[in-house]
């Protein structure tokens, strides 16, 4: 951790690309607000991915750029357009499909993340009030949580952390973390350094994290 | 079994008290009743607490507080971390005029339907670890830690629905299920706006999202538009 | 009690009619397997009295005389028809209904009623096993319970008694009891004779009741 | 998320193991699985567990006890008070050959969506005071008293559903939802018998009743009707 600036690393759209590799064919998807809804933009339709909206959508296949209908949006308020086979149905069913388990991957942001794969992604001490949307139901539910998230803070502070010092969204939930710099597994023995961003080495990750990280001897970069 | 039609829907709500706690369906633009929040905004009533997925977030909800009509909100969304547009909620909040309870949405719609069903609680591992348990009982079952999330109800629930027959039967159109049909089971008044009031047995059976005995009265008016694009 | 036989009091349509008319015109009502199901025959169409059927009806008239469809029977498998505003749901939301309290009343079968209100309408111990049904959830949940039933067993056993000795469906539950011989209001005070059947004395009920009956001055003949 | 399409109920359900516990929808006549459960007896499968709302009343569910498939069963209706007819079930029952756990409706319901939903149990006054709260935990919370219901799940989940489309999307019709929806939520295997298999998409996402991921195989058959009359 410096007072330099961080290395230029992945765009928000290839940070999303990046996550949306991390989704296999068939799955049930659900994405957070923000960074995460450009994910559904990077899917391949013959994968067959459904993405999932907690207010009440299975089956949208992205960003719709017809006319806005007011009752046709994902949580993030975005006109969505479906696919064929989709669904609708309330928030109790929703969240029932979330925390019982039935959605595959979901992609949320993230404020923070801990070696434990602690999540805290609802609440910045300095603004107070918070929103907490469904990730909190999401973290604990969804079989693989992705969080894909700026490797810092715009004041170069490391958002992974030894332990999370903002409030948790839920404990031990994260399965991998993909930034700007980096694609890391969050594994039994820690943190694990997967894959660096074109032109990022392992050690300026290392530099840019604030927690152990694990690096094999090759640690492939990124294809985009 | 009829529900009571309104002319308008000024006349809908006239008659809800200061201090009521009033759930609010819908989820950002999506069966969002918001015209009867606007006529709540003309009653002035104050002392309210607002029970609604969000507000701020381009609703009509964040009207009230123009005239410090809500003294609490029991929320998912309501303060933004970026910080970048904020509501008049959040200055009150910010001021200590407006309390903010914050509930995370699959715990906000079992603790309503808890409320509705005649429940006395789920539990939930969804809070556990965080602030959200503090306070709150947690059991330890066959070895597995649970936080148990108690019923929520209002003295009043407005709704937005698509269709409403004359009977109460509310029928929904795409995601503006949401936050609506659970909501309907878990106030004492129930009122609803519908864009068409039509005869019972013009909503098919299968189709009915609200069965008519949860609603007293309905209103058929305009949607407002409103949108929020993050 | 006694060895002599019970006198002849209404026949079990008579018991349904009588039920009938406890309730209120609007009332949502869910019918219990068995007698009370007739009471569906008895109600004023005028009165607008919504049957709820708790596999997942609201809204039904009363018993088909038309084709069978399976996928349409009420509680106790029979075919029934719809008036128009019916609707359909699962047996979550069913049961949201009923034990959150939206049913006005359910007119339920009897074993055994307690001077508390206790009520047994589950489980012959000589039978063993036993079917529960909904009877629990709408013995909890209806606003009035309304217990139709003989008044006595075929062995001359009084069915109101001071403490069930069946297993109870619920504790506190019953409000109003219907027999061949009688109208009888459970009260803070304990149960009170409100009607007699045509012909059957005030005395000749209380000789059939295992528990203190609340007997007033002038208890009217039932008018049917 | 393609469901698996099987020519007939023999082949849906020819790998489900001993020992299983066995999820039946239906309510009586209404949406019950019966050729599937025909197919169950096929397989001669042994020591199972089924979980349905009634067994004996009309419903072929009886029929798995003629070659003694049923170890145990969880339902609502079981052994009638009146006695006139008997199940084979009953007869077994009876000699201490098959275990019976009675539940009430309700809370049979509010068991299986809490298995569904990732719930740990829920409070219910239904059963309180009663056998059905022996063994069981009970809680007072602000002066009240609830009974702690825990979750039940199956291995297998056998629905009937009027339509279902290639992705899984069921459509039920009339009162042939009850328990199928909640019970295609919390099984393991999902097995649907539909009279239809339409391509996705024929089902209105309005009108779809168990969403796609719910379902893994589906197979198009005559129902089987059954009729119970008291």
């Amino acid at each position: 951790m410096t007072n330099a600036t961080p290395p230029a690393g992945l765009s928000r759209e290839l940070i999303a690309l990046r996550a949306a590799r991390e989704l296999e064919p068939g799955w049930v998807v659900n994405l957070g607000i923000g960074l995460p809804t450009l994910v559904a933009g990077f899917v391949e339709p013959s994968d067959n991915i459904l993405f999932q909206a907690e207010n009440g959508i299975l089956g949208y296949s992205g960003i719709s750029e017809s006319d806005f209908d007011s009752d046709l949006i994902n949580a993030g308020g975005q006109p969505v357009d479906l696919v064929p086979g989709a669904s609708f149905f309330d928030t109790a069913d929703s969240f029932a499909m979330i925390r019982g388990g039935h959605i595959d991957a979901a992609v949320l942001g993230g404020l923070q993340v801990s070696e434990q794969g602690d999540l805290a992604n609802w609440y910045v001490p300095a603004r107070g009030g918070g929103s907490v949307g469904g990730a909190m139901d999401l973290a604990v539910g969804a079989r693989k949580l992705i969080i894909a998230m700026a490797h810092v803070t715009r004041e170069g502070e490391p958002r992974i952390v030894e332990a999370c010092d903002y409030p948790l969204t839920a404990e031990r939930c994260v399965d991998v973390i993909i930034t700007d710099l980096a694609v890391i597994d969050v594994t039994e023995s820690g943190l694990m350094l997967r894959e660096r961003a074109p032109g990022i080495t392992a050690a300026a990750v290392e530099e840019w994290t604030g927690a152990a990280l694990l690096i094999p001897d090759d640690v492939p970069e990124m294809s985009l | 079994m009829q529900a009571e039609v309104f002319d308008t829907p000024d006349a809908a709500v006239s008659d809800i008290p200061d201090g009521a706690t009033i759930l609010v369906g819908g989820f950002v633009s999506a069966g969002t009743p918001s015209n009867l929040i606007l006529a709540l905004k003309q009653t002035g009533q104050t002392g309210l607490t607002a029970v609604a997925n969000n507000i701020g977030l381009g609703d009509l909800l964040d009207e009230l507080c123009e005239d410090r009509q809500l003294a609490k909100v029991i929320a998912t969304f309501a303060i933004r971390a970026s910080g970048t547009r904020s509501s008049r909620f959040e200055a009150q909040y910010r001021a200590g005029e407006a309390e903010l309870e914050l509930v995370p949405q699959g715990t906000l719609i079992e603790r309503l339907r808890a409320g509705g069903a005649g429940l006395g609680g789920v539990l939930t591992k969804t809070g556990l670890g965080t602030t959200m348990a503090e306070g709150k009982q947690t059991l330890e079952l066959d070895g597995e830690r649970w936080l148990l999330e108690r019923p929520l109800r209002g003295d009043v629930a407005l709704l937005k629905a698509w269709r409403g027959d004359r009977h109460g039967n509310l029928q929904y159109r795409l995601a503006g299920l949401n936050f609506n049909p659970v909501m309907a089971t878990a106030a004492d008044l129930v009122i609803a706006e519908v864009e068409q009031i039509v005869e019972p047995g013009e909503i098919p059976p299968e189709s009915v999202g609200t069965p008519a005995i949860y609603v007293d009265r309905l209103v058929q008016c305009e949607p407002i538009p409103v949108r929020w694009d993050g």
